[in-house]
Parts: structure tokens; sequence; C-alpha cells
């Protein structure tokens, strides 16, 4: 299985000279030869698109998840954290995505367990682009890019918020992952090209660009994974 | 200099008359009533007067002459429409455009310039094909040419559009024109006054009176009227007057928006339509590059103006233009358009008899306006249709008799 | 020679950074803070540029963005606003619409024509003889227009951004500022801004030569830097007012796109010119113009003045000339009691004459400079008594009669206004929710009371939002004296009293459009053009206003007032269209098909291949070679774009019977079935496959184009119908590809174990099996006519399936091929592609679906229609064809029409050359009665040649169908 | 830009949504006449007024009704159908 997957930004990234690292079977850029000290500082764009991840629908998907033991988020737009430093986000009112941190394997574990068959509880299957953003001018980044008001949203809050950035629907939240403060971002991954080069080339006039793993979470560690 | 301007300056007084009287009070009683003062409905009065000797019209306007989508639009003139009825109703408009000048001795600065409209995608490239035809067919000068021919005739264009919409081939539609709007709409309302009808602006129909099936009359803001024929020609404002005569139509509502730039020095001389970039673009007399998009997204009874429309439509004209970047949009404005399921009109003849229909003109009204003069007063003075408008009847859409011009007009122009 | 002053306290210029320029070919000297008229003001020069259609000479008026017969040109920045735009090192400006420059346009002849040139003049003339109107438009546009474009110009992507605040702020005069503090202090987030380049507004230079105004502008900047909610914003334009309190903010370098909670509109007000004769004359000015030389520029705007007033405005204009040494040869006020304030006696005191109740009667020019006024005595109602009048020689004249409120984002804010006869000015009389306004353009002039209407502003806003401060009682007094006058205008038999400088618009056209019957004030500006120009009536719809009531015998406020559209000020393209982005979607197998030389094109937001493009050989070529592959071994096209759609749920065979035309409950799991989708007219809209996977479950594809929409409709009817299903939109999640042709079996057979044996996997199965490791979902299917397997596997392991089937296939020569292709293969079979061979009009019936379509179910989506249209038949109908005759030069293309008796009677909506059978062969709409096989009917190719083509059954290839069940 | 609210999502600038006309009852096809089921097909109300509406939040697929004046474009209210 190894390396049989790859990102949706596989393509772009290998323009970039990376250094892959293998994430669930997706290799993911663990540095980049541009990505210079400090830019995941400024405005880094990181590609997250390997980890485990697996979403669920319908009327019955909120008790599905918890009799797994998934932290479910009771009101619709928010998201709580899984264990092992992943997320469980309530999209609208009755999906979820639950998504794996570097450290956990929660996501993989119920993407089997998920088969269709259970009357109100539905397979979505999950091929996001997912990013990370991170460092100190990520709003501006946000609000060339996004008609929402991100900085007012309260962290505590913990919301999640599914709207259009540079015309491509996106589910937003802000989080510390692997110990980095950074929002996060999906999209469709057949968007994820459009997004990643429209994201990289505003962050690079603005002091950043693209980065990888290894410069966006200098604290993961990533051996779990492979 | 012309002849016609040594006059102004040999006068001690302006010698010009009033274009249009201002009657004081309405009449008891018309032969026939025309509800909306645009471009269409003094035509309608200009024909029926002028070519159905009927003088004792009342055009009955709730603002000003003109003021609605006859001074909001684009002004662009062609005849090159996908469907045969389509064609050789608009071939005809286009046939009267010619002599308008001349006939109402009245400049209308009618420009011919040529009209592109651009193919993105061979799919459009297909389409623009099917209108040439059709149009070859019924004589009307049309043709599906290359890229460079929009090349040679806007030298300036990016050809690719930013890269990421090349400009495959072009409908070419060399009668294209412009004219002065709002002079169309003084052309015939002076040309109707001069010959007895009676326009009366600032009049608001309030209601129509129908009796057993036929129309009585007309009440407005300024009394009542008695008259056995009614003639709504209002645009965006027709579902309030068929609701006056309970009638249901698929009419609907949306506005549609325009923009235009400071004037520049000459530079464009054809009319370009970009069906996939939502743009259509021609320079004025004064040197303004006057633009439009697509219809707004949603129904809205007002003329309100949005910023996402200048938004697109510039990065679009970007996209064409790229040298544009440091020329300024002055102004936009918006009217609202009277759509239809097929994008056709909808013209002539009503269940209720003595109520005529001039409507769904969406966003090609404007160009139509000598042919609707013509074949709506045709139609009210004989009480059935024109011939050229029997495709356009109301009814066609319970016989499922669709026109199919939606394929023309996916962009408006 | 220069009028530049000794350093001014306040003044905007950086004297320590100079800045060379030219300007119609000679060398100038201005400094960082000038604007190209004040330096050029500053060097003595006075003719800045041209009027519009006289080409008269024109200076100064406003200095305050409304001087658009001063535009300029620099490179290809066109239509700059010399009174106004931030001076650059380097600059080479010249005057735009000039024939040789401002001071030696050849064109100033035209004013001597003024006479033949009455309102509305090319209405009456140049349509005669009709064959030289073309020449006559050519001189009119070559007339016409202001700067001109450099097609070489970049183009400009600039970033646009957004931005959210509580409090927006337009206008940071000292009822703005006071609006800012109160509303930051509030603790409200609020964005104060102001279209000059400072803030300041009139404290800073209507200043009546006083510091106080200044003063109070330093200790409100003081204050409101110590309030890091507010973000006060200089040279920031605020553009228009949009629904929900949406702002366009455009600064130098882009377009700020501001969403306010509340708008607190303080932008001031314009000042007015009087109308006289020659009143646009270089030296005529208004005194706020004059004012802002002076203290924003340091320049000395004349040497020797009359100061032309109706107000106390005037009187302090004047008391700032004589502050920095311009003499004053004489006030004039209008009014007949004067100016009441004690600001007429300090004029008086130092010897100026006050003549009340006088008027200009005619400014003079020598060499395109004032050189006198005429003043006269003037009735109350505007009448000039000619008999004495007395001329005073003055190199400038201020105009100080009144203002016009700046009030266009109140307006599309839709504020109503009304007619305030105590301040002669309309002011707002209705606002809506979150709207404000405070100071001049609320009638309040007096410096205390602007300050305390901005705070009442700035406060009620802040409550409004629910910012916790005590209420209130604000008492801003009513203006004594009215800063407007009613009637500002002087008529004169000789003309060339402007009303409206951008257009040359002088009193006597107001009568004459009048006279012909535009005498309301929409008609009026039609026809006149008044207000059309580039300054869009700031300086000329108020008097416009006042002489057609004054014709029309009522008050300005029943005349009423244009709409004010979009834009407040010009704003450039580039802001805003910003950077311009482009939306597309990749399939993950993007870039192996660049890798592989795939030549791209569009199909809706997705980019597909064409065909593999390879070096020296023709498309045409490569086509035919693709599908010769598939033909005679095997091929694979990337089918990823597909719509995709995942339906779980014990309803879900009920729900595709609903949408679809087919019937789908009685479906075997592992089967699949053709699917068409009407809309509620009956038309063809889509089509696809639906397989089920289980008994709760199927998955079905839809056109590459309509799987937005289908899935968005889909789930509404469901909305609707409450059925027990899951709909998810599985596009992007899954890839898949077509491998297609003989030897499709053997490539597969080496990366399953599934048994593909036609028995246990026929034509039209589904089954699910790993393929190469992946987990995948395998339909046979026969689009394009050979033995094939559409496979469906998640995207992220799109790429590794891709390399193992084109690695399985190597020693069949497997080639992968384009949409190109795909079109002449499916077209071989006779299989239609929704909107190519069918239109917004197409019946199933007349595209040949009849049998997709099951009328004896209870209920789907265009089924009513269906039934009534099938009582009145169809109109037409798509019928295979072939040409009888070989010859590719004068074969017919797709859209040509079918002619029957030289009427049309249908079109081409398919045609190819076709390797495989050796002939042209295609689809085509016909009439109903033309639909028998063997029947030939005419097709008029291009340049109107005839082909006879004859009907033919499809498919065209294999009609029996045995290559896509073919056994190995 | 008009802002609408989305019953799920909250407020948003209404480019994150799509249009989708009035909610129009469907007449029972078994038993309408032809006639009645054109009507329903193609005509319209297109008299200015509050209208309940259709609309869809794009980015979470969330179709919902709104209440509307289509002549001040004023919406009243919006809920989540059913």
């Amino acid at each position: 299985m190894a390396n049989m997957r790859s990102s949706p930004l596989a393509h772009a990234l290998a323009t970039l000279h990376p250094e892959w690292i293998d994430v669930a079977g997706m290799p993911l850029a663990a540095t980049l030869r541009d990505d210079h000290s400090g830019r995941s500082d400024k405005l880094g764009v990181c590609d997250l698109s390997g980890l485990p991840r697996v979403g669920v629908k319908g009327p019955g998907a909120a008790a599905w998840l918890a009799a797994r033991g998934v932290p479910v988020p009771d009101q619709p737009n928010t998201w709580t954290l899984l264990e092992g430093g992943g997320v469980v986000a309530r999209l609208a009112r009755t999906e979820f995505l639950v998504e794996d941190g570097f450290g956990g394997r929660i996501a993989a574990r119920l993407a089997p367990e998920l088969k269709p068959g259970t009357t109100g509880v539905y397979p979505v299957p999950r091929q996001d682009c997912a990013l990370a953003l991170t460092g100190t001018v990520v709003n501006e980044l946000l609000v060339q890019t996004c008609n929402v008001d991100f900085a007012s949203q309260a962290r505590d809050a913990c919301i999640v918020t599914l709207t259009l950035m540079v015309g491509v629907s996106v589910t937003v939240l802000r989080q510390t992952f692997a110990g980095r403060d950074c929002w996060r971002l999906w999209c469709d991954g057949t968007s994820g090209p459009y997004l990643w080069e429209t994201l990289t080339g505003i962050a690079a006039e603005l002091g950043g660009g693209p980065v990888g793993l290894k410069s966006a979470f200098p604290d993961a560690r990533f051996q779990n994974l492979q | 200099m012309p002849y016609q301007l040594l006059r102004f300056a040999f006068a001690s007084k302006h010698p010009e008359p009033r274009m249009f009287r201002a009657p004081e009070r309405l009449k008891d009683t018309y032969d026939a009533v025309i509800i909306g003062a645009g471009g269409h409905g003094l035509a309608s009065a200009y024909y029926l007067a002028r070519d159905h000797g009927m003088t004792n019209v009342a055009v009955l306007e709730r603002g000003y002459i003109g003021g609605g989508n006859t001074g909001r639009n684009t002004t662009i003139i062609r005849s090159n429409y996908l469907t045969p009825e389509g064609v050789a109703f608009y071939d005809q408009s286009v046939r009267l455009w010619q002599d308008l000048s001349q006939d109402f001795d009245l400049n209308l600065f009618y420009a011919t310039r040529g009209h592109f409209t651009l193919a993105h995608t061979d799919s459009a490239v297909r389409t623009m094909r099917w209108r040439a035809e059709v149009n070859q067919h019924f004589g009307v000068n049309s043709e599906l040419v290359g890229p460079e021919e929009v090349r040679k005739a806007a030298p300036q264009i990016d050809i690719t559009c930013g890269g990421h919409a090349p400009i495959l081939g072009a409908l070419y539609h060399a009668p294209g024109a412009i004219a002065r709007h709002d002079a169309v709409a003084w052309g015939y309302g002076r040309g109707a006054d001069q010959r007895g009808v009676e326009i009366h602006q600032q009049t608001e129909v309030l209601g129509i009176e129908v009796q057993g099936g036929k129309v009585t009359g007309v009440r407005t803001t300024r009394g009542n009227i008695s008259t056995p024929r009614v003639l709504s020609a209002v645009a965006g404002f027709t579902p309030r007057v068929t609701n006056m005569v309970g009638l249901r139509t698929p009419i609907y509502i949306h506005p549609l928006q325009a923009m235009v730039t400071e004037p520049m020095k000459p530079w464009l001389d054809p009319i370009l339509v970009s069906g996939s970039l939502h743009v259509y673009v021609s320079q004025s007399a004064r040197g303004e590059l006057v633009m439009g998009a697509s219809l707004d997204p949603y129904e809205l009874h007002a003329t309100r103006s949005t910023l996402d429309f200048v938004e697109g439509l510039a990065a679009h004209m970007l996209d064409m233009f790229p040298f544009l970047s440091n020329a300024r949009v002055n102004r936009q404005w918006a009217g609202m358009a009277d759509m239809t399921p097929d994008f056709a009109p909808i013209m002539g003849t009503t269940p209720v008899e003595g109520f005529y229909l001039d409507a769904g003109w969406g966003t090609w009204g404007f160009k139509a306006t000598p042919v609707c003069g013509k074949t709506m007063s045709w139609t009210v003075a004989n009480g059935r249709d024109h011939e050229l408008i029997k495709g356009f009847n109301l009814s066609r859409f319970e016989r499922y008799e669709l026109t199919g011009e939606k394929g023309a007009a996916s962009v408006g122009h | 020679m220069s009028s530049r002053l000794p350093p001014v306290t306040g003044e905007w210029i950086d004297r320590s950074r100079g800045l060379d320029f030219t300007f119609d070919g000679k060398a100038y000297r201005g400094w960082v803070g000038d604007t190209p008229a004040s330096a050029l003001w500053a060097a003595g020069v006075h003719v800045l540029g041209r009027s519009f259609k006289y080409h008269r000479p024109r200076g100064v008026l406003s200095m305050a963005n409304h001087d658009v017969n001063t535009m300029m040109q620099t490179g290809a920045r066109l239509n700059l606003r010399a009174d106004v735009e931030p001076l650059e090192a380097a600059m080479a400006l010249t005057s735009v619409n000039t024939a040789g420059g401002a001071s030696g346009d050849r064109l100033r002849f035209l004013n001597a024509l003024g006479g033949f040139l009455p309102v509305g003049f090319y209405y009456k003339a140049f349509h005669r003889p009709k064959a030289l109107f073309p020449f006559w438009e050519r001189v009119f546009r070559r007339m016409t227009g202001l700067g001109t474009l450099d097609f070489n110009a970049p183009h400009i992507r600039t970033p646009k951004r957004y931005d959210f605040c509580d409090v927006l702020v337009v206008g940071a005069g000292p009822s703005g500022l006071h609006a800012a503090l109160a509303a930051g202090r509030a603790g409200a987030k609020v964005v104060l801004v102001d279209e000059n380049a400072r803030i300041g507004g009139s404290l800073g230079y209507q200043r009546g030569g006083s510091v106080e105004g200044l003063e109070m502008l330093r200790d409100l900047e003081r204050d409101l830097a110590e309030l890091p909610n507010v973000s006060v914003r200089a040279a920031t334009l605020a553009a228009g007012y949009y629904a929900d309190h949406w702002i366009p903010l455009v600064d130098a370098k882009r377009m700020t796109k501001l969403r306010a909670r509340a708008v607190i509109c303080a932008g001031g007000v314009f000042e007015q010119p009087a109308v006289f004769r020659n009143n646009d004359v270089p030296g005529v000015m208004l005194a706020s113009a004059a004012q802002r030389l002076l203290y924003r520029y340091a320049v000395k705007p004349m040497d020797k003045a009359v100061v032309l007033t109706a107000n106390a405005d005037g009187y302090r204009a004047a008391l700032d000339l004589m502050a920095h040494g311009v003499a004053i040869a004489a006030v004039a006020d209008l009014r007949a009691e004067g100016e009441p304030s004690a600001l007429t006696m300090r004029v008086k005191q130092v010897g100026i004459p006050v003549l009340k109740g006088h008027c200009v009667l005619e400014a003079e020019a020598v060499d395109d400079r004032l050189v006198a006024a005429t003043l006269c005595p003037v009735s109350a109602e505007g009448r000039p008594d000619t008999a004495s009048p007395q001329k005073f020689a003055c190199d400038g004249l201020l105009m100080s009669v009144g203002w016009a409120p700046a009030a266009a984002l109140l307006y599309q804010a839709g504020a109503s206004m009304r007619y305030d006869a105590g301040v002669h000015q309309f002011v707002p009389e209705r606002l809506p929710e979150g709207v404000f306004a405070c100071g001049r353009v609320n009638g309040v002039y007096t410096l205390d009371s602007k300050c305390e209407d901005g705070e009442r502003a700035g406060t009620e806003a802040a409550r409004l939002l629910g910012f916790d401060v005590p209420a209130r009682n604000f008492s801003v007094a009513a203006e004594r004296v009215a800063p407007s006058h009613p009637w500002p205008i002087v008529d004169h038999p000789a003309g060339k009293n402007f009303v409206d400088f951008d257009e040359d618009l002088h009193l006597r056209d107001f009568h004459n459009a009048a006279q012909e019957g535009f005498d309301n004030i929409e008609l009026l500006k039609r026809y006149t053009t008044v207000g059309m120009g580039p300054s869009q009536g700031k300086h000329s719809n108020m008097n416009a206003i006042r002489i057609l009531a004054r014709i029309r015998g009522k008050s300005p406020g029943e005349v009423g007032t244009t709409t004010a559209r979009p834009f407040f000020h010009p704003v450039p393209m580039s802001h805003l269209a910003g950077r311009g982005f482009n939306v597309h979607r990749e399939t993950p197998l993007h870039g192996r098909h660049d890798g592989l030389g795939a030549v791209w094109m569009q199909a809706g937001v997705w980019l597909r291949p064409e065909y593999y493009g390879q070096p020296g050989k023709r498309k045409a070529d490569i086509v035919r070679e693709e599908a010769r592959a598939v033909r005679e071994s095997v091929g694979i096209i990337d089918v990823g774009t597909l719509g995709k759609m995942e339906l779980y749920g014990p309803d879900a065979g009920a729900f595709l019977e609903r949408v679809y035309t087919a019937k789908f409950a009685g479906m075997k799991p592992g089967t699949t079935r053709y699917a068409v989708m009407l809309d509620e007219s009956g038309v063809v809209i889509d089509d696809g496959v639906v397989a089920r996977l289980a008994d709760q479950h199927f998955y079905f594809t839809t056109t590459t184009t309509g799987s937005t929409t289908v899935y968005r409709e889909l789930q509404r009817w469901n909305a609707q119908w409450n059925l027990e299903v899951g709909i998810v939109n599985a596009t992007g999640a899954f890839a898949a590809m077509n491998l297609a042709g003989p030897k499709a079996r053997a490539v597969l057979r080496k990366l399953t174990t599934l048994d593909l044996s036609n028995e246990a996997f026929p034509y039209l199965a589904l089954r699910e099996a790993d393929v190469a490791g992946v987990p995948a979902r395998l339909m046979r299917v026969g689009f394009v006519g050979e033995l094939g397997y559409e496979i469906h596997v998640p995207a992220d392991r799109a790429g590794h399936l891709w390399d193992a089937l084109m690695d399985a296939g190597g020693e069949y020569a497997i080639r992968p091929f384009g949409v190109e292709a795909q079109r002449l293969l499916r077209l071989e079979k006779g299989h239609i592609i929704i909107g190519q061979d069918t239109d917004g009009l197409t019946q199933p019936d007349e595209a040949g679906l009849e049998w997709a379509v099951k009328m004896d179910k209870a209920f789907f989506v265009g089924q009513r229609s269906v039934d009534i249209v099938r009582k009145r038949g169809p109109r037409q109908k798509l019928v295979g064809f072939e040409l009888d005759a070989i010859g590719a030069s004068t074969a017919p293309r797709e859209c040509h029409l079918v002619v029957r008796n030289g009427a049309i009677a249908g079109r081409v909506t398919s045609i190819a050359w076709s390797d495989t059978l050796g002939k042209h062969v295609g689809l085509a709409f016909v009439a109903p009665d033309m639909t028998e096989v063997g029947s030939p009917f005419f097709i008029r190719a291009d340049g109107g040649t005839m082909v006879q083509a004859r009907v033919v059954p499809t498919p065209f290839y294999d009609a029996e169908g045995l290559r896509q069940k073919v056994v190995d | 830009m008009k802002i609408l609210t989305c019953p799920v999502n909250g407020p948003r600038p209404v480019s994150e949504f799509a249009y989708g006309g009035e909610v129009r009852p469907m007449p029972d096809g078994a038993t309408c006449s032809d006639r009645e089921w054109a009507d329903y097909v193609f005509n319209r109300s297109g008299v200015p007024g509050v209208k309940i509406e259709w609309w869809y939040h794009i980015a979470s697929g969330t179709w919902f009704h709104a209440e509307r004046d289509t002549v001040t474009d004023r919406v009243i209210r919006t809920w989540l159908p059913g």
C-alpha cells in the first residue's frame, strides 16, 4: 500500500523540489527547496491532504459517531478536538468530518466500519485537498480571498465555517495543530490545485509561500503515520 | 458645416418648437390607450397614427418619456438571431432602423459598427454556425469567422483572453449597430404627438376595466378613461399590468446592469459580445465604453446597482483588453428585464379581448423598437396578430410550442 | 513667475522633496504633496486644459476633484484629475482632448461657433444626406473622447481585500472626526475615510484668517490616535454604497470592500459656482479652491481678486486671501442685506469695498486669463441692473455663493431628501436603518454645530449597534443664515454663462431644452447631458435644478433631483477587477495528461485533454490514431469529470424513479442502467448511468457540465419529498477512467483477480473488486462501442491505477485518448451527447429516447409534460445519416442546416469522417416526415453547397452490438 | 453586497447562495388538466411583493426558504423547509 495514494497537489508540489514524507500512504512534502526558514512563521501554506479522514452524514450520523466514542460537537458548524490532535467537525447539521492528527488513529479506524447499509448513516467519501495556513499574516491572506470576518471569530467558540474562497467551496476552522496555531482548510480535491496555486501566489506576495510539513510543524512527530 | 445648423446661429430665438405637448387633462375616451411611453409604446403610437390613421390615442407613462429600459440599455442593434421567427422579425427591425433618422428628421446617431459574438469553446462555435446558417438562409448578413477576423476588426484584443478563454471564432454580423437610445423615444414621441397622439407623463395606471372578457377602460392617477383597446408596453412592469386583467404569463423580472467608462479617444469600432466571459461592449460616439454582462441572478423589481457586477465585468474586460487597467468606470445603472422561458418576446393578442401585450423583452427590446411599433400597431388596429409576430403569442406556452431563442441570447446581447 | 508662498502652517507639500515634471512639453518643478494643478498654478500656468465642446481655456475651478476640464495624461495613465492627483516625479503630462496642447489648442476656433451648436444640435443635423453620416460620426468620435489609451499598457492586477467594521464614517471633516471619535469612544470598531490626501476637511483650509480650526484638527487627530479601535484612512474614497452597508473603499493601490454595520455620511458639500458670463475663464474659481491652493499647496491663487459671495464663507475667504498678500478689489454680495455677521466689519475695516445686492455681470479675459470683472446691482429675483456697471481689474474672481450636499452615498443607500429653504439645500429627510448623516451634508454649517452633529451621529450609530453609551440630548442649532443663495445665476444676452463646465452648457441651453419639451429634471438631464460628464453633476446639478424650477414656476424640492449612481468618483478598472480569479477543476490525472502532451479544452469548469499532441502531427491524424487504437486494440480515457453521486437509503430506488425517466426499483444489485433526466417541461437536460451496488445503495453518473446543478436539484427535490435517502456528491472523490477496446479485458486481467469472463461479468454489469490493489467499481459500458470497463476508484489512488493500466497495456500499445476521439467513437456507435445532439427545447421523443421513458410509472419529473407533448407529436426527429458522396472538402459541419424545398427542415448536430466505416456519418434533426430509412435529404454546407445525405439506422458501427460484448 | 441569513450557516453575502425561484405547489398531474399543468410549468407570479422563495447555500449544500420582498429586496425571514 505504500505510496499508493497521491495528494491532489502532488503535481504542483513536485515542481517545488520537495523531500517527501509518507503520511498514511500518501507522500507529502516534508521540505521544499525554497521554503526558507521563517516562511511558515510569516505565512505558510502546507499540504495535509494525506491525513486519515472519514465523512459521514445522515440523521443517524451523530449517534453512530457517539457510539464509537467520538466526541460529537453538539452545535452545527462547530468542532471538537479528537484524541491525537485531530478534529471532528460538524458541517451544517447532520454531516461530520473526522480527521486524525499526526498522533491519532481514530478516523483510520472508523473508515472500515462505515459501510453503506445502515439507514440514516451514510458514508461521505472524503478526498479533500486539506491545507494548513500558518504565520503572522494569515489574516491578510484570508481577507484577500474570502468574504467572512474570520478575525472576529472567538477562538473558544470552535467555529467551523463553510464558505466560498476565491470561488471554491471550503471548510475553514482554526485550531492548534501539532503544537501550532493555524487555520485549517478543506476543499474538494479537484479544486485543490487551483486553490493551492491561488493561495500560494498571494502568500508569496505577502512574504510567505508554500511550506513543507517540517517547517510548518517543527514540533510534530511524523513517524507513527508511516 | 451642415446647413441645418445655420438657422441656430441666425435666429434671435431658439427656433425649435416643443417635441411633445403636455396635455393638461385626459380625455374621457380614446380609441386606444398605450401604457408605457418608452420606445415600444411610442413607436406603436406613432405607427398607429401614421399607418393606421388611429390618432385618438393616449400614451400613459408613470414616469417620463423613455425613462425605463429605453434609456437604460446599451443600444445594440442586430438581427442575427437563432430562430426563423426571430431572424425575420429582427431583420425587419434593422431595415426600419436604417432609415429612422431620416424618417424622423432627428439624428439618432445610428452607427453601423459590425457585431462580433465571440466563441471561446467548440460548442459555442457550433452555436455560432447554427445562427450564421439560419441568418444566411433568411438573407441576413451574418457569418462564422475565425479569430483572425476578430483581430482585424479589433486589433487590440488579447485573442487568448488572458490565456484561459481563447477566442476560437465569432459570429460576425456586419449590420450590427448602435444608436442614441433616448432620441429614439423622442423621435417616436414627437412623430406621434405631431399626428395627434397624446402623451401623458407622470400618469400612472391604477387599473384596467374588463367587462365580459373585453377591455372597457383604464383607471389612472389622473382620472378614468374608457377605451376598447389597451396595449401594454411596460417591460419590467408587465406583471403588474397583466395582473390588472387577471392574465398569468411566464414573465419574471430580473435586473440587468450596465456600466460606462469615462470618455476616451476612439479605438473600438465594432460591438463585441462574449458569452463565456459575460461581456458586451461598444464605444459610444462620446468615447465611453458602454458595457454590460449577464442578468442578475434573482428576481427583483428595482434598479439598484451591485458592486459584484462591476467587479466581474471589469475583470473580464481586462481579460480581453488588458491595457484598460487605467481606464476608469464612471457610472453604473440597471434596468428591469422582463424575461421569458424561451428568451423570445410575448406579443400580440391575449385571451382578454382588446388587451394587447408587448412584453418579454428581456435584454433585447431596444433593437426591436421599430418593428414592434409596426407590428403591434397593426395588431391593435386589426384586432389580430401581425404575420411577423404569430410565433410570439402568449398561447405558445400552453401549446408547448416555445420559440428557441435561448441559444442566441444566453448572454443577453 | 512663481506664486508659491513662503511656508504656510499646515501645508501639504514637502519642500524638501522636489519633483520635476513636464506639461505639454515644458518642464516644471513642484513638491511632493502637490497636484499637477497646484504645481502648475504656482508656476504661473493658468490654462490647464480645454473645455469639452467649445475648447475654451480652463484653469482651476474646485481643486476638489471636479475639475474635469483639466484632465491630463501621462504615459498610459489617462484622464488624471489634475486638481487632486498626486504629482509624481517625471510625469510627462499632456492636456487631454486638445490639438497641440492646452494653451495652443488649435480647436479653440470652436468657441466662435457656439451659436451654431446649441443644446442638442447633433440631433438636428448630420443625418442628411444619410450616406454622409458615417463621415460625421467619425468626426464626432475624434472630437469627443478625452484621454488616449496606450495599447501596450500592462494588465495591472491589484489585490482586493475584504474588511469589516462596526461604523464607517465617510468624510473626515469636523463632523466626521467627531462622529468617529464618539463611536470609537463607545467601543465600536470604526473606520474613518476621507478622499483627500489628508484628513481635516474644511478645518484645514476654510480658515477665515484664523488658526482655530487647524488647532482643533490637531487635537482631534491626537484623540483619535489614542483609540486603537479607530482606523483613519486618508486618500481613500468611499466610491459607492451597496446593499447592507457594503462600501468599496478605493485608494491608490487597491479596492477594499468594507462591510460596516452602520455608515455615517459626513461627506460635506460641494461648493457651487455662480452663473455669469465668462464664469469659466482661468482665474475665476470657487472660493474653496482658492483656499485649498493657499493652505494645502501654499500657492497664491491670484494677485488681485474680486470676491462674489452670498454667504459668510466668502468673507472668510477674502480674509484668507488678504492674510497671504492678495489684494481684494471688491466683495460683491448677491444679498441686498449683505452678510449680517461681524465678518462684514472685518472686511470693511481693511478698506475693501463691499457691494451689497451686487452680482458679477461678466468676467473679461485677455490672453486666456481673467483681467477684469464687471459688477452691477442685482434685484432680489436675480435680474441684473446694467445701467451703471462697475468694472474692477483683477486676475482672480472667487465664487462663494452656495453649496450642494455630497449626498451620493445617501441616495444610493435609499435616503429620501427634501429641499430645506432655511439653508437652500437638499438635506436628508428619512435615512435607512443604520445610515446616518452629519455636518454640512445634513445642512449643518456653524462649526460648533457641526461638531455637535458629528458627535450625535457617532453616538446614535454606536447605540444602534448595542454599544453601551448613555443616551444624550443633542441640540444642533438651525442655521440662522442660509449658506447657499437660491439664485446665484445671472442671465446675459451674449451667453457663455456656464452651468455645467464638463459639458459646456450655458444658461440658455436649459431654456432652449425646456422650450423643446424637456422640462422635467430627468428629460432635461438626458437632453442637455447636464451632470452626465465625468464630474457627474457635482458642480452643475444644483444650478440645473434651480433653473428648471424657475422655468416651471416650482420650488427646487418639487423639481427633485436625479439619481446619484455609483461611482462617487470614477474607479480604475484594475481596482475593480482585482487579481482576476479563474476557477477551474482538475482531475487527479491532470499531471499524467500533461506529461503525455495533452492539448487541453474547457468543459465547463474542467480542463480535459482534447487529444494528446505529438510533434509534427496534425490534430485530425492524431484523433484518428487514438480512435483506431480503441477499435483495434485498447485505449484509455479519463472520464473523471463525469458527475458521480452516491445514493443511500431505503427509498433510494423510489427517489431515482422520480428524477429519471427509467425504472430502477427492480434493478438487481450488480447491474447498471442508462438514465435520462428531464426538466418539468419535459426537455432532456441530463443523462448518465445508474448502478446498483446494494439494496439501499446506488451510484450514478451525470454529465460533466451537469453535475453541480443536478446534485443541487436532487437535493431540492428531496427537501420536498422527504424520502429516506442520503445523497452525496462524490464527483471529486472518485476518479474514473474508461478502458476500452478488444484488448481491454486482457489488460485488466493482469491487475485483478475478478472473474472478467462474459458470463461472470456481462455487458452492463457492475462489479466491485480490487484493481492493482485499489478498491474499484467496474462497469461494463459501451459508450465508444467496444468492450469497455469504466473503472471508478478513490481519487487519491487514481494515479496509481492509471500507471498500472498503462503498464499493463504496454504490450497492446495502449493509447490514452481524448475527448475528440471519444466523440468520434460514440458517434460511430450512434450515442448522443446531451447538449450537442439536443438543445434547450428537445423532448425525449425527438432525440430518439422514447425507449428510455417509462410512462407507466406513478411520477417522474417531466412526465406530465411528455404526456402533453406526445399528443401534439414531435416537431423534429434526430436521425442517423451518411453522406452519399465521399469528399471531405464539401462535407457539411455541425449545425449546418437541413434544407427542403428552400425551407429549413433541420440541422446537423454531429458529423465526422469515420475511418472505420470509410464514410461520413452523422446525426441530424429533420422534420418528422423525413425519418424513413434510406430517404435522401439535403444539407447546405459551407458556401451554400447542397450535399446529399441519406437516413440510415444507428448504430452506424456494429449494429448488433457484438463488439462491446466480445468474448476474448 | 446583500446579506442573506442561512438558517444553518448564518448571515452570509448573497454571492454564497444560488436562487431557486418562488416556492410553488405542484398540481396533481393525475387530476389536473393539460392547461393547468402548462400553467404550473411555465407561468410565474411575476407581480412584485413578498414571496416565499428557495435559496441554496452553495458551500454547505443547504436548501432553505426565504420570505423576501421583491421590490425592496428585504429578507423578512428564512427557515428550513419541512
